[in-house]
């Protein structure tokens, strides 16, 4: 079970989703200058502020490299999970639907919603129950989620909306309280929130392992 | 004067002169002395470069000789003043590494990039160090919300630190903002940098090694803050403000992040001879004082640095205040692996010049000499001037607005909650990542103090340090030495108040013009103050800053030396909280605590004219006190533990309350003839509200330190009885609405 | 040669900057705004604008939530 | 009547976001762009222009960092 988590020119979490991939498998850094992925399982786009989120998050980073490598490897149907700044670049890549638009109150918000589970069909909540409420924290400028409304419909209809805010604790304006969603294949997901920093009681809450721990549950058959 | 003339292309080399040093802000006699050391007049590059290195900002000249009287040795102490920034032993083989820097005049300029570039700037200072920035704390003075520019003011240095902070992932985990009539025409904007170490990578900035080539790294050289230091940093604000404008510098902090890991990789590969961060008067300052402390000379070829504006002077270049640069030095032989790493990086990497013996800094311009003046003259012979400190017959500052008349505790406890100085920072700091780095135990408003997780070791599995950053600078108006003994006793018992014992204190001097006899008596006093909180403490000062000239209008600000204090806690699962979270808890006051309402919040708020002086307060037993708490929370065995503040008992058991969400009854007795408010909203240093089994908040009592048991957590009203008469009986939920009052200032 | 790309959210896109600056202007005493819209202006010097378009699809803009116009220097043509 | 605000950093100001793009574009096969500027767009539907000046001065730009140009609706004037 090995994790590649993309460390981009401006990425700021990356050491952190390697730290919480380590506790449920063997977890490296790839440079986004890097066009081959080594041998990998699963791969972590992360948080932080790639390029500087100049122009638009997501942007830049999109062209980089290593992106060519994860949208082939995605195509194989490797499990990718983009955090925050990582699911910007999946978007902006067309990796995944939709776009993530500026919070609706304009300012960076670190806060700790509510989330709750809405679907078990990417890896990374397989081993999750639907309902199940997890307090994972946000941090972003550029989390409101939005797709055309037929878009929005086709993806509750396909149960590709992974995660939603918790009633009234929407950060962002996100439209429909999306919190994450995942590729028609289920293999591909970004979320806003930060489940690399909600892995230990001791710095708040340790919902977001659960994460980690369904991928590499999901994966176990084929590891072994 | 002297023959011995530099080359140089003759048109650049017009002498300025007296009165062009006049107009850089050197004085007649100190442009003298600059001939002297010399031995002839100096051209344009030299005397743009002594006007730099001679002003306040870099010479500390007004302050040099009392922060001498500073106690700066310590046990755990492993780099002092006189380094970018303190360290301190944290066990395990690592250090901490911190500093609190000023941006108050260009964030009263500029306010978003203001701020912003002084988070840049304090980063840098800890990097520059070879330590990881691991956190940073914010300290904001303003005037009164109330003017649309303080609002403006606020809103955008808030968003500055949060943009570079943020983007740049170091999480900013604490802070404190003040709002306050003599800030409202030159606001402060402090902020600390914490980094951290192993023990042993920690490096110096003195240059070695004649032959040794001197990289720039990091960002291009435009007009950036040309003039920047002496102007903005040294001179008062005033009139023709507007004209400063064009020096503001915009902070990248993308480039910053790029800068960062490329050096800290540079210097885990032990590619680098000496580092320094480029800050105040750019090039001239960080290579000459390279060269200074290693005891060699340096030569710098202007033309080889990379410009972002055509057309620039040498002198430009050398005094040019552009963020995102550093300076190494490093040895021919490792030169290529250093550009390549650069390289890999996308940082830009130049050898701009060479480490010589000559002990003189000498500017060639492709090669012809353009500037060539002894390291010593520059770095060490600025004059130092003796303050002439003059106590005040009476307070100079005007009694604040009244704002509360007639009230009874209760609207009085709303009113306070509700007013700018109390009310709940979350506003400002869900701005802020205060995440990011996976260390941060205890977050804003969870307890006092900010609480970093650190790398287990063997003896101990979960190490953490605690922060926190203090100053309440009215009350350091009514009496600028206890004031700052109080501001470093506020920060101890906030460390206290998580299980943490002070290992180290930096500090930033924010005071008016040291030339008024007033200004004088305030910073004499409050350095008099803060060594002997320190010693009090046993704690070293392990570095800081000055900002002078901190006045507009009306005249100076209120004395604010910012107290920024470092601890360490064994057991980070044991940090304490401030909540009330099990009903049934005891409350105990704990400590020699003496409510006075002068210089309150409540006489804030009543408009009541400042005193000329506070209570001294018994240093010692609050010392004691503070040991008694920690032993306490570190222990494991009391629930929750804050430190009695502004607002005075009623404010602070409110907020106990607040940060629970459940209520609490309790009863006071006053002081024979004190009314309710004094035992209610009275401030003075040395209390503490503790909550948790009624035998172990007894057993505190064990020591000399006074405890009373005062009540009891529960229910969903905050219910205070004083002398047998009830006086608050407050929902939970109507304090939390008073708390809220911030957010209307940033919507 | 000097190009503009002026981008703006696509109508229908929610566009919180410029609602916010609308909400500002009255208080200035700029009471006949009807409508403010907040995007992005990137102005480049380049030797063939050609592919300016493919740029703007590409990097510049996202063309799921954004609208571009290109103006070139005058005289210039693609 | 429709009126653009063209904000972009003053000459001589640092411009990060011009930088990280110009960047980029080599990588994308744009090889001819020689400076890159990221500055704002704002778009303003009102009635009377005359006090456009004031508004950006005011409001829409930072005269510290910043410079604008208005452009109108083909045949409006101030
Ligand atoms: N108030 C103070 N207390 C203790 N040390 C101070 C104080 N002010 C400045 N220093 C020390 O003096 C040195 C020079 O400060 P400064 O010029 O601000 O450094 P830098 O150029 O690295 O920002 C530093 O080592 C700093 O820690
Ligand atoms: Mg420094």
């Amino acid at each position: 079970m090995r994790f590649g988590v993309v460390r981009f020119p401006g990425s700021c979490d990356e050491v952190d989703a390697q730290l919480a991939a380590s506790r449920v498998g063997e977890a490296v850094l790839l440079w986004h200058a890097e066009r081959d992925l080594g041998r990998i399982d699963v791969v972590v786009v992360p948080g932080g502020f790639s390029y500087g989120d100049y122009l638009r998050p997501g942007a830049i980073a999109r062209f980089a490299p290593v992106m060519d490598a994860i949208a082939e490897f995605a195509r194989a149907g490797g499990p990718v999970l983009g955090i925050c700044n990582g699911f910007q670049v999946l978007c902006e890549a067309g990796m995944l639907p939709g776009a993530l638009l500026p919070n609706r109150g304009l300012r960076f918000v670190c806060r700790q919603p509510g989330v709750r589970v809405e679907s078990t069909a990417s890896p990374f909540t397989a081993a999750l129950a639907v309902g199940e409420r997890l307090s994972i924290p946000v941090k972003h400028t550029t989390g409101c989620y939005w797709a055309p409304e037929h878009q929005l419909d086709r993806l509750e209809a396909e149960n590709r909306v992974v995660l939603r805010y918790c009633p009234g604790q929407n950060p962002n304006g996100s439209m429909r309280d999306i919190a994450g969603v995942c590729n028609e294949a289920g293999n591909v997901m970004g979320l806003m929130p930060h489940p690399e920093h909600a892995v230990d009681q001791l710095t708040g809450s340790a919902d977001g392992l659960r994460l980690f721990e369904s991928v590499a549950q999901a994966l176990a058959p084929v590891a072994a | 004067m002297s023959a011995v003339a530099p080359v140089a292309e003759p048109e650049r080399q017009a002498l300025p002169g007296l009165a062009g040093a006049q107009a850089l802000g050197l004085t007649e006699d100190e442009y003298a002395l600059i001939g002297q050391k010399l031995g002839r007049e100096p051209n344009l590059v030299e005397l743009a470069m002594f006007s730099l290195l001679w002003s306040e900002h870099c010479a500390y000249k007004h302050s040099r000789r009392l922060l001498a009287t500073l106690p700066s040795a310590g046990e755990r102490l492993v780099m002092g003043p006189g380094e970018n920034a303190g360290a301190v032993d944290v066990g395990g083989g690592l250090a901490v590494a911190f500093k609190v820097e000023s941006h108050n005049h260009p964030s009263a300029v500029e306010p978003f990039q203001g701020a912003a570039t002084g988070v840049g700037g304090i980063l840098r200072d800890v990097f520059a160090v070879g330590a990881r920035p691991i956190a940073v704390l914010d300290s904001l003075r303003f005037g009164d919300p109330s003017s649309e520019r303080s609002r403006y003011l606020l809103d955008r240095a808030v968003a500055g630190i949060g943009h570079y902070g943020n983007s740049i992932g170091v999480p900013t985990v604490g802070g404190e903002v003040y709002f306050e009539e003599p800030y409202e025409q030159n606001c402060l904007v402090n902020a600390m940098c914490i980094g951290l170490a192993p023990r042993e990578r920690l490096i110096r900035s003195a240059a070695a090694g004649p032959g040794n080539v001197v990289v720039l790294l990091g960002a291009s050289t435009g007009r950036d803050g040309i003039g920047g230091a002496s102007v903005l940093a040294s001179a008062e604000l005033g009139e023709g403000d507007a004209a400063k404008r064009p020096s503001v510098q915009i902070g990248d902090p993308f480039a910053e992040k790029k800068l960062l890991e490329c050096c800290l990789e540079l210097l885990e590969r032990g590619l680098l001879v000496a580092l320094q961060d480029l800050g105040a008067a750019g090039l001239t300052s960080s290579a000459a004082e390279m060269a200074s402390k290693g005891g060699v000379g340096v030569e710098i070829d202007v033309a080889r640095v990379p410009l972002r504006e055509p057309g620039m002077e040498p002198f430009e270049i050398m005094i040019s205040e552009s963020q995102e640069r550093m300076l190494c030095v490093v040895a021919p032989r490792r030169l290529d692996e250093v550009l390549g790493l650069c390289a890999r990086w996308e940082t830009q990497a130049t050898a701009i010049g060479t480490i010589t013996d000559s002990g003189r800094f000498r500017v060639l311009s492709d090669g012809a000499v353009v500037g060539d003046v002894p390291i010593g003259a520059l770095v060490d012979d600025c004059p130092l001037y003796d303050l002439s400190p003059r106590p005040p017959g009476a307070q100079v500052y005007p009694a604040p607005a009244a704002r509360l008349t007639d009230a009874d505790p209760g609207e009085s406890l709303l009113a306070l909650l509700s007013c700018p100085n109390l009310a709940s920072r979350r506003p400002l700091f869900e701005q802020y990542d205060c995440l990011v780095g996976s260390r941060t135990v205890c977050r804003p408003e969870q307890a006092d103090a900010a609480v970093l997780r650190l790398p287990a070791r063997e003896d101990a599995p979960r190490p953490a340090i605690a922060t926190s950053i203090d100053c309440n600078g009215r009350r350091v108006a009514c009496d600028p030495r206890s004031g700052t003994r109080e501001a470093v006793l506020e920060c101890a018992a906030n460390l206290a108040c998580v299980g943490a014992e002070p290992l180290g204190l930096t500090n930033c001097l924010n005071f008016g013009n040291p030339e008024k006899a007033l200004v004088a008596w305030q910073l004499t006093e409050a350095v008099g103050g803060l060594g002997e909180a320190c010693r009090a403490l046993g704690i070293p000062v392990v570095g800081g800053n000055v900002s002078l000239y901190n006045e507009a209008g009306e005249g100076p600000i209120y004395p604010t030396p910012v107290v920024g204090m470092v601890g360490e806690l064994p057991d980070a699962a044991r940090a304490g909280g401030l909540a009330f979270a099990r009903a049934g808890d005891g409350i105990a006051l704990v400590g020699p605590f003496a409510p006075a309402l002068a210089a309150s919040e409540l006489a804030r708020l009543r408009g009541e004219a400042l005193p000329g002086g506070l209570p001294a307060a018994e240093v010692a037993a609050v010392v004691a006190a503070q040991a008694a708490v920690r032993a306490a929370v570190r222990a494991g065995v009391v629930t929750s533990a804050h430190d009695v503040a502004e607002g005075g008992l009623a404010v602070a058991l409110a907020e106990c309350c607040l940060a629970g969400g459940v209520g609490a009854q309790v009863s006071l007795a006053g002081r024979p003839g004190g009314g309710p408010d004094e035992a209610l909203f009275g401030e003075g240093p040395g209390g503490f509200v503790l909550s948790g089994p009624d035998d172990a908040l007894r057993a505190l009592a064990a020591g000399a330190t006074p405890v009373a048991i005062i009540g009891r957590v529960g229910g969903e009203r905050l219910r205070i009885e004083h002398e047998g008469e009830e006086v608050v009986d407050l929902a939970v939920g109507r304090l939390a609405e008073a708390h809220r009052t911030l957010e209307a200032l940033f919507s | 040669m000097k190009a503009r790309v002026l981008v703006r959210p696509k109508s229908g896109i929610l566009d919180p900057q410029g609602q916010a600056v609308q909400r500002a202007l009255p208080a200035l005493g700029f009471t006949d705004v009807h409508e403010v819209r907040v995007g992005r202006l990137i102005e480049l010097e380049l030797d063939d604008p050609t592919r300016l378009d493919e740029m703007c699809e590409r990097l510049l803009t996202n063309p799921l939530v954004e609208d571009y116009e290109v103006l070139l220097e005058e005289g210039a043509r693609r």
